[in-house]
């Protein structure tokens, strides 16, 4: 493995930076998207980096302890390693060095170090959210393994920048999504889950636990909880188009493919109301996960 | 020193002690030990001399072997006679209140036992068992208690029973044969297959057996154990049960080899190892279950005689010099603590070093490595799996699971011993009786030494089948054969 | 269900020992050995009768076995017989032909005991046999009269010596003949007479004496218990001296 | 009909009657002195067949009579073997009485299931004192 | 001194009779941690002649059969482990928790040290006769160990007696069976004559010496014995005894299947009727043997015993990656072997430390003690990170490995009953950290201070191996590979960082740097960016306008997952309990019928029946 460091520093800054930005506009366009719906404007453009900044800039804030503060660092800087490993048109170098099983399991520690943190501040209602959030992942990663263990058998390997390498060079019909359908609408349904939108959403309920992990959280907390969002929105949909849809040939048709794949979890969540804990489990086992063993017996087959 | 001095001593000794009872009385105490003593001494000079010049057989009264009675001094039967001698010196009894005839049928029981390990002679070996048999009974009677009174009449019967079948089979065997002497009838199989022969074996079984424990036979066992003084039921469960099974070995050794009669054995054993472990698992005072157990290793020895061949006898031989160091070791540290197992809790900490040695004996009677018995278990299992052809899988599943039960109810014991509860006295003096520690002793050599002890067992064995006589059934397995048949085994 | 249980049993053994005893040559039997006993008896133990021949020496062993079971048992016995307390007599019930007539048979039974021993060689019977005439001879009495006192003490010394004989006869003889209870001075008077086969008539006579006086013994044990409505003794046994 | 009835076969059967007798007082019985003599019954019953085996057709018995005609002669083995045998038998059955009448007067009965019963309690209960009280005779216990 | 087999082991019984003598003093802890080191260095050395594979002087001949041992690279490779986890516990048990902690130091170290003996006699075992020897003395070792602290542990280590007895036995009724059969009991005589042998006798060796190992492995249908028994010894027992003891189990079924039956064999072994081959059989048994014991230990409310139960969900990961047969599989199952080894020692070893100061390890008791205990939790932090088997953490390698070969094999359904196994176990770890350091400091535990550095030491010190070997696998993967050669399979191409394979690549260096580097930006962000924040109580929180007291129970540990648990709540089908308490009643039933049969009055009788039956029988 040969470091060529300052392409490697290069990517380091550059890909969390695009990463953040693209975040953001996407944060907006779901506000933007629930706005129409309730038929109202929406906020302006630069609206999610306002709140960011402004969350940043307050003078009081509550800190429960040395883990607290840890926590969120380990939350953010997490998130950064996770984007510098997303295969991305044009950065793809620190791709090689992980595959698919690796994304899945780095995406588990900002949310063990999110965990961390809000048990540290000692309030119930936020270990009840991290306890339902933790059951949400037990629920929605069952049939999201089986999409991955699915891609894996259908192209033979695990390496991201290979399986992009694969659909392309097939065109269209190349795509995930076209050779298996049902694992693509699985793992959609489990997106919408990992994403903690609308039907999934019971781990941050505002009116029972009082949003849950969120409870403790106040300025620059709060800021960097936002910032973790913008980029849980961007890795799940650039892993969703890595798996399904080919990937980013160019910047412009990435960009249209990974705000497709965000636009439609937002558009779901606006309609549905909250399932309670089990009921999300239970759900989640089923269906989604019955479709997915379907898909994976066909792509077995194959 | 010729061995029939071995039988005449002690009984003179008996015959004159009464008489000389009434010259002296402290005569009751020291004449018995003293003669055994005597007894112990020229066995081991006999035993040496068969060490360097071999087995010698001797006939009484000058008469040859068909027409007198032989005697045969070989390494079985002096071993046996040394290890008697030794066994009725270091556990005579104490607390029995008429010392002086205890004195008496001890020394009968010792004249008659070397009489028995030597004998080579069918009726001959039924008079010396009924010997021991009516001085075991005795034996049993003698603390005077209620119990061991009654205990002892109901063994004299299923004793006396024993002995009337016993009796028959011989009845049936001279009828058929005509002769007595056991090399004669090692000769005469082919009189013997017919089905006289088998009924005599089998009667003769049940007979001997009742005295080795066999298992519908042994109902007596833990009646009397549980009812005399530890230091008779240590020495009858040591080594008197030994000399029961001694004549079954003789008798399958030279004359009954490969006869199917020898199945019945095998499934008395088996039952007999089984309903033993279980009935130990159940019961419920230390003396009972030290009983059950001695039934059931009595019965694995027996399940090691029925398969003959010659890693058969050696199992059965191990395992028994196993049972005869470790159970009277048990009974005399079981001495100290009568009474229900259930209050037993915390008594290991009043007596630290007999509870530790406990455990290590119990640990060799399941079967745990470095220790003899489980050698003794491993060759069985290999004669078992050698010799049986259809059914080894049941019979060892059986014999296994009842060694787990065995471990169940040792362990449970142990762990009562060393758990919580009001220890009575926080003594930290070991506690442990001189003569248990001798045959601890002992036994740590036996586990240090198994190899060099082993090499003496398989000439043990050779000497039974006497070479000049060819083993008349075919099918028994010729010891040769079977060895090298194991590439590099002996 | 017991009854039951017996009965069944018991057919099943009559049939399988009626299968086993048909199995068997009556009238031929193999006397393999037997036969060599029946030739070689007069010229190795002197003894006219050749069950004795047998008895004494060719299984001599056995014989001084069964002796020592013999003793063994009364040993034991006494062991197990409760010492009755002194003083507490028991009353004679039997009317006066009955003492009298014990009285008189004492001696005559002496008499044939001691003729029964001593032809042991030449006439069936011997040691065992005599030896019950001469115990039965001690017996009679005690059952005609139960609370006669009874002197054991010549008993046990005749018992000790007799039976003491027997055995230094046979370790004696490992000296003189080179084998244990080989057959002794067989040259000594000439056969079918008293006076014939060597030592066998001292081992019988030692026999008897040992017989007889074991089972006077036993006797004067059972003589010396309490009978079956005396009170119960608690104290142990211990200091059993007869 | 003679064949049947010839001496070997009434021989054996008679011993094996007697065993068959001898057997079923001892196992269906529960008194101990009947047990005790239905064990001297057997042991009659195999002496018989003992001395059975030895016997030869128009032999004499082993007896040297220089008078006498010098024919074939019993086996005199088995006849030893039966001396020996009943002297066993009576040594043990002595052994056995004894046991019985000290047994019986400490206890009062010699029924086997209730002397079982006794001997199997465990050790010290009330339940064998309660046996010892009830024996022989109104003694103090 | 020259490195051998024979120092290896005179030090090993040198150690125990050196604790049977001094074991009371103070000095003992310090003395024995310095002979496992000295063994540690033995081991070391002994490394490159594993290839002749070390021989050992001692030899006995006994009944005609030679005992003779040997050290060949799988041992070496378990014996390493033995002796690491051994030195750790030991350090532990050193300090304090050797004074107040324990009822009997000497008690501890004696059967530390003969548990060590005899495990390293069970891996240098040459052949069968060995091998059951050392395992008898393991397991009787493993009792001792058991009972040393007296209570309910006694009650457990006598279910696990039952067991290992019975385990035992199954062992020696195959090793008879090979020995009649085959003649020899050396593991390459044995090995040679396998595969002459019938399907017939091949599936009842499998059976018993199946059976045998997987009793002391805990495998699926004889994992009742090891969560009571593991989780009731004393903190560092518990440690050794968790990292290595029922690895033994693992060790035998390693020579078992591969070596003697080897894996083409399994192949073809096909069971009678479901036409599913022996191999497939084992890894679906190893994947239930993941899922079913993780989901208990969700449930579990004492800290031990769910540490326990994952004990016996891990073991699966190891058996599962080795059958899968490729390099990378093999690689995988060995290396989580060391790495649980690691991580399972440490979380015993925190909550020894939690026992030691607040006397109990109760879930719904504990709470809040990062503030009081920060040391433990971080190394308990590190150590649940390594368990749920995440980046940093060595654990994340040897599952990835695993993973990574169940995929490139083609057995996605066992690559997903793996992963569902992980998740069990983030789930459960979380609950562990989060109800013992995290939440609510209760008032009792107010003035608990952190454990002396004799009890941290070696806690920081694991952790910090966990995260190393996590950071440069390459340095653990070094032993793994002597034991796979040893094994048969061939070598694995790995570097510092992991593995380069066309179907996809690991490389933990630039994974775990990159993570690190992105936590600096993350802080350089979050530190620089914000203003300075205000420390607060942890009583001074949001509770929807309530007053909070200290009266006020304000700790959310109870029934914790209470949705999860109340929908999967069902699925706890408590049948291998059942059958048990069957099989013990049926024991107490037989033992009373056959006391009975013995107390019956009618003797005779039995002796009549049984002339009868026998002569029937014979005639």
């Amino acid at each position: 493995m040969d470091f060529d460091w300052q392409h490697m520093l290069i990517e380091l800054l550059v890909m969390p930076t695009l990463a953040f930005v693209v975040g953001l506009v996407m944060v907006l366009m779901a506000r933007r998207l629930r706005a129409r719906i309730e038929r109202r404007v929406g906020p302006p453009f630069w609206q999610p980096l306002w709140d960011i900044l402004k969350l940043y800039s307050k003078r009081t804030q509550v800190s429960h302890g040395h883990m607290h503060e840890i926590s969120i660092i380990v939350l953010l800087g997490g998130m950064i390693a996770m984007e510098v490993f997303l295969p991305v048109p044009g950065f793809d170098t620190f791709a090689h060095h992980g595959d698919a099983l690796t994304l899945i399991y780095l995406m588990m520690v900002p949310t063990l170090g999110m965990a961390l943190g809000v048990s540290a501040c000692a309030n119930p209602n936020g270990s009840i959210g991290i306890a339902r959030a933790l059951t949400a992942m037990l629920a929605y990663d069952v049939p999201f393994i089986i999409t991955v263990a699915g891609a894996a058998m259908l192209y033979g390997t695990t390496s991201l920048p290979e399986i992009i390498a694969i659909q392309q060079q097939q065109g269209l019909e190349g795509w995930g999504a076209v050779q298996m359908p049902l694992l693509a609408l699985a793992a959609l349904i489990s997106m919408q889950a990992m994403l903690g939108k609308e039907p999934f959403e019971i781990y941050v309920a505002p009116a029972e636990i009082a949003t849950g992990p969120m409870t403790e959280m106040s300025g620059k907390f709060l800021g960097s909880m936002f910032i973790m969002q913008c980029f849980q929105l961007y890795t799940v949909s650039v892993l969703y188009t890595t798996l399904f849809l080919g990937g980013g040939e160019n910047w412009a048709t990435f960009l249209i493919k990974i705000f497709v794949v965000v636009a439609i979890p937002m558009t779901l969540t606006n309609i549905f109301p909250r399932y309670k804990t089990e009921a999300v489990v239970a759900w989640l086992w089923k269906w989604p996960t019955a479709i997915a063993l379907v898909g994976l017996f066909v792509v077995m087959m194959r | 020193m010729n061995p029939e001095i071995l039988i005449a001593l002690p009984l003179l000794a008996a015959f004159l002690l009464p008489a000389a009872r009434r010259i002296d009385a402290s005569v009751g105490i020291w004449w018995g030990p003293l003669v055994v003593l005597a007894n112990l001494v020229i066995a081991a000079m006999a035993w040496w001399k068969v060490q360097l010049i071999g087995p010698q057989s001797i006939a009484l009264g000058g008469f040859a072997a068909p027409l007198g009675i032989e005697l045969r001094a070989d390494h079985l039967g002096l071993s046996a006679a040394v290890l008697l001698n030794l066994a009725v010196l270091l556990l005579w009894p104490r607390e029995t209140p008429d010392k002086a005839r205890v004195s008496t049928i001890l020394l009968v029981l010792t004249g008659a036992g070397c009489g028995l390990a030597m004998s080579a002679d069918l009726f001959n070996l039924y008079v010396f068992f009924e010997l021991v048999a009516v001085a075991t009974y005795g034996l049993a009677a003698a603390n005077g208690k209620g119990e061991a009174l009654i205990a002892s009449l109901r063994y004299l019967i299923l004793g006396a029973l024993g002995s009337a079948l016993a009796l028959l089979g011989i009845a049936l065997v001279y009828a058929k044969t005509g002769t007595l002497n056991l090399t004669e009838l090692g000769g005469m199989s082919e009189a013997l297959s017919g089905p006289a022969g088998i009924g005599a074996l089998v009667l003769m079984v049940v007979g001997f057996g009742v005295k080795a424990e066999l298992f519908p036979l042994n109902n007596w066992v833990p009646e009397v154990y549980a009812h005399t003084e530890s230091r008779v039921s240590a020495l009858m469960a040591g080594i008197i049960s030994k000399l029961g099974i001694l004549v079954l070995l003789r008798l399958i050794a030279e004359v009954f080899g490969g006869s199917p009669g020898l199945e019945f054995l095998l499934w008395v054993g088996v039952l007999g190892v089984v309903t033993g472990e279980l009935a130990a698992y159940g019961a419920k005072d230390m003396r009972r279950v030290l009983a059950y157990s001695s039934i059931g290793q009595m019965g694995l020895v027996a399940v090691a005689l029925a398969l003959g061949g010659e890693t058969g006898f050696i199992a059965a031989l191990i395992l028994m010099l196993n049972h005869l160091l470790v159970k009277p070791a048990l009974f005399l540290i079981a001495d100290a603590w009568p009474g229900s197992l259930k209050a037993l809790a915390g008594k290991g900490r009043a007596r630290p070093l007999g509870a530790v040695l406990f455990v290590l004996l119990a640990l060799s009677l399941i079967g745990v490595p470095p220790l003899p018995g489980f050698w003794g278990k491993y060759l069985l299992l290999d004669a078992i799996f050698t010799n049986v052809t259809e059914g080894a899988g049941l019979l060892v599943g059986l014999i296994l699971a009842a060694t787990v039960v065995e471990a169940a109810y040792f362990f449970r014991i142990a762990a009562r011993l060393f758990g919580s509860g009001e220890a009575a006295e926080e003594s930290k003096i070991p506690g442990l009786p001189a003569v248990a520690a001798l045959f601890v002793i002992a036994f740590l050599a036996l586990s240090v030494q198994t190899g060099r002890v082993g090499d003496y067992l398989k000439e043990v064995v050779h000497g039974l089948q006497p070479q000049e006589l060819r083993m008349a059934q075919s099918d028994f397995p010729d010891p040769a054969a079977s060895v090298n048949g194991k590439g590099e085994r002996l | 269900m017991r009854q039951f249980a017996s009965l069944l049993f018991l057919f099943g053994f009559a049939f399988f020992l009626s299968v086993l005893v048909g199995g068997l040559p009556f009238g031929a039997a193999p006397m393999q050995v037997g036969q060599a006993i029946v030739e070689q008896n007069i010229e190795a133990t002197g003894a006219a009768n050749a069950v004795t021949g047998v008895l004494l020496a060719f299984r001599g062993m056995d014989t001084l076995g069964e002796l020592t079971i013999l003793f063994v048992a009364a040993t034991a016995a006494g062991m197990v017989v409760e010492r009755r307390k002194h003083g507490v007599s028991r009353d004679s019930v039997a009317g006066f032909i009955l003492l009298a007539g014990a009285e008189l048979m004492f001696p005559f039974l002496l008499i044939l005991g001691a003729y029964v021993i001593l032809h042991g060689h030449l006439t069936p019977g011997g040691g065992f046999q005599g030896g019950a005439i001469l115990a039965a001879a001690f017996f009679v009495p005690f059952l005609a009269n139960p609370g006669r006192a009874f002197q054991g003490h010549a008993m046990a010394f005749v018992e000790a010596f007799a039976g003491a004989t027997f055995i230094l006869l046979g370790i004696f003889s490992i000296f003189r003949e080179g084998d244990f209870m080989a057959p002794m001075f067989l040259g000594t008077g000439e056969f079918g007479q008293l006076v014939s086969a060597g030592s066998l008539p001292l081992l019988y006579l030692a026999l008897g004496l040992k017989v007889g006086a074991e089972l006077g013994s036993l006797v004067a044990e059972i003589a010396a218990a309490p009978g079956s409505d005396d009170p119960l003794i608690e104290e142990p046994q211990a200091a059993k001296d007869l | 009909m003679n064949e049947l009835l010839s001496i070997g076969n009434l021989l054996y059967g008679g011993a094996a009657g007697l065993i068959v007798i001898g057997l079923f007082a001892v196992v269906a019985r529960r008194h101990l002195i009947r047990v005790l003599l239905g064990v001297a019954v057997i042991e009659a019953g195999v002496n018989l067949m003992l001395v059975a085996a030895g016997f030869r057709p128009g032999a004499a018995a082993p007896i040297f009579d220089p008078q006498a005609i010098s024919g074939p002669m019993v086996d005199p083995i088995p006849q030893a073997l039966v001396l020996t045998a009943i002297v066993i038998g009576v040594a043990v059955l002595a052994l056995g009485l004894t046991l019985a009448i000290r047994i019986h007067r400490q206890y009062g009965t010699l029924d086997t299931v209730a002397l079982t019963r006794i001997v199997n309690a465990p050790a010290g209960s009330p339940e064998s004192r309660a046996m010892m009280q009830r024996g022989g005779g109104g003694h103090e216990s | 001194m020259i490195p051998s087999l024979d120092l290896l082991l005179a030090l090993a019984f040198g150690n125990l009779g050196l604790m049977l003598l001094a074991g009371r003093n103070p000095t003992a802890g310090l003395l024995s941690m310095i002979l496992y080191a000295l063994q540690g260095w033995v081991l070391v050395m002994l490394m490159p002649a594993l290839a002749e594979g070390a021989a050992s002087g001692l030899a006995f001949q006994v009944f005609g059969w030679s005992l003779s041992w040997e050290l060949n690279g799988l041992g070496w490779f378990f014996a390493i482990i033995t002796v690491g986890a051994a030195f750790f516990s030991a350090w532990f048990a050193a300090g304090a928790w050797g004074v107040q902690g324990t009822r009997s130091p000497w008690a501890f170290h004696v059967t530390l040290a003969a548990n060590v003996a005899a495990m390293l006699l069970l891996l240098a075992s040459r052949d069968l006769l060995t091998l059951f020897i050392g395992w008898e003395l393991v397991t009787w070792a493993g009792y001792a160990m058991m009972i040393q602290s007296g209570g309910p542990a006694t009650r457990a280590a006598y279910k696990y007696l039952i067991y290992g007895v019975a385990g035992g036995l199954a062992v020696l009724a195959a090793v008879v069976l090979i020995q009649v059969q085959a003649g020899g009991l050396g593991f390459a005589a044995v090995a040679a004559w396998m595969p002459g042998i019938s399907t017939g006798m091949l599936w009842a060796l499998m059976l018993l010496l199946g059976v045998g190992f997987g009793i002391k492995m805990a495998f699926l249908p004889f994992h009742r014995w090891q969560a009571e028994a593991y989780g009731e010894s004393p903190g560092p027992a518990a440690a050794f005894l968790g990292a290595i003891s029922s690895r033994m189990g693992l060790f035998g079924l390693l020579i078992l299947l591969v070596h003697f039956i080897g894996l083409a064999r399994l192949d073809e072994l096909l069971l009678p009727l479901i036409g599913l081959d022996a191999r497939i059989l084992w890894m679906w048994l190893s994947a239930l043997t993941i899922i079913i014991p993780t989901f208990i230990a969700l449930k579990q409310n004492d800290a031990r015993m769910l540490l326990a139960w994952h004990g016996i969900g891990q073991g699966g990961y190891m058996l599962l990656g080795v059958l899968v047969g490729s390099e990378l599989g093999v690689a995988g199952g060995l290396l989580h072997v060391f790495n649980y080894a690691t991580y399972q020692a440490v979380l015993f070893l925190v909550m020894g430390a939690v026992v030691y100061r607040t006397g109990t390890a109760h879930l719904d008791r504990l709470g809040g003690l990062i503030t009081r205990m920060p040391l433990s939790y971080v190394a308990m932090l590190f150590a649940i990170i390594g368990l749920a088997g995440l980046p940093p953490m060595n654990g994340f390698v040897s599952k990835w490995m695993v993973y990574k070969a169940l995929l490139d094999e083609g057995l996605p359904l066992l690559f997903v009953a793996a992963v569902i196994g992980t998740l069990g176990t983030i789930l459960s770890v979380f609950k562990l950290i989060h109800n013992v350091f995290l939440g609510q400091l209760r008032v009792e535990h107010e003035q608990i201070r952190e454990v002396p550095f004799s009890m941290w030491g070696p806690m920081i010190a694991l952790s910090l191996i966990v995260f190393i070997t996590g950071y440069m696998p390459g340095l653990a993967l070094d032993l793994v590979m002597v034991a796979q050669t040893s094994l048969g399979f061939a070598a694995l191409d790995y570097h510092l960082g992991g593995f380069v394979t066309d179907t996809g690549n690991l490389n933990m260096l630039a994974v775990v740097s990159v993570l690190l580097l992105g936590m600096g930006i993350g802080a350089g962000i979050f530190l620089l960016g914000g203003n300075k924040s205000k420390r607060v109580h942890q009583l001074d929180n949001y509770a929807g306008g309530h007053f909070l007291t200290t009266e006020v129970r304000y700790h959310y540990s109870h029934h914790f997952y209470a949705g999860l648990l109340r929908l999967i709540g069902p699925w706890y089908i408590t049948l291998i309990k059942r059958l048990e308490g069957g099989i013990a009643a049926l024991t107490d039933t037989l033992a009373a019928g056959s006391d009975g049969l013995y107390r019956t009055a009618y003797t005779p009788i039995l002796m009549l029946a049984a002339t009868v039956l026998g002569l029937a029988l014979v005639l």
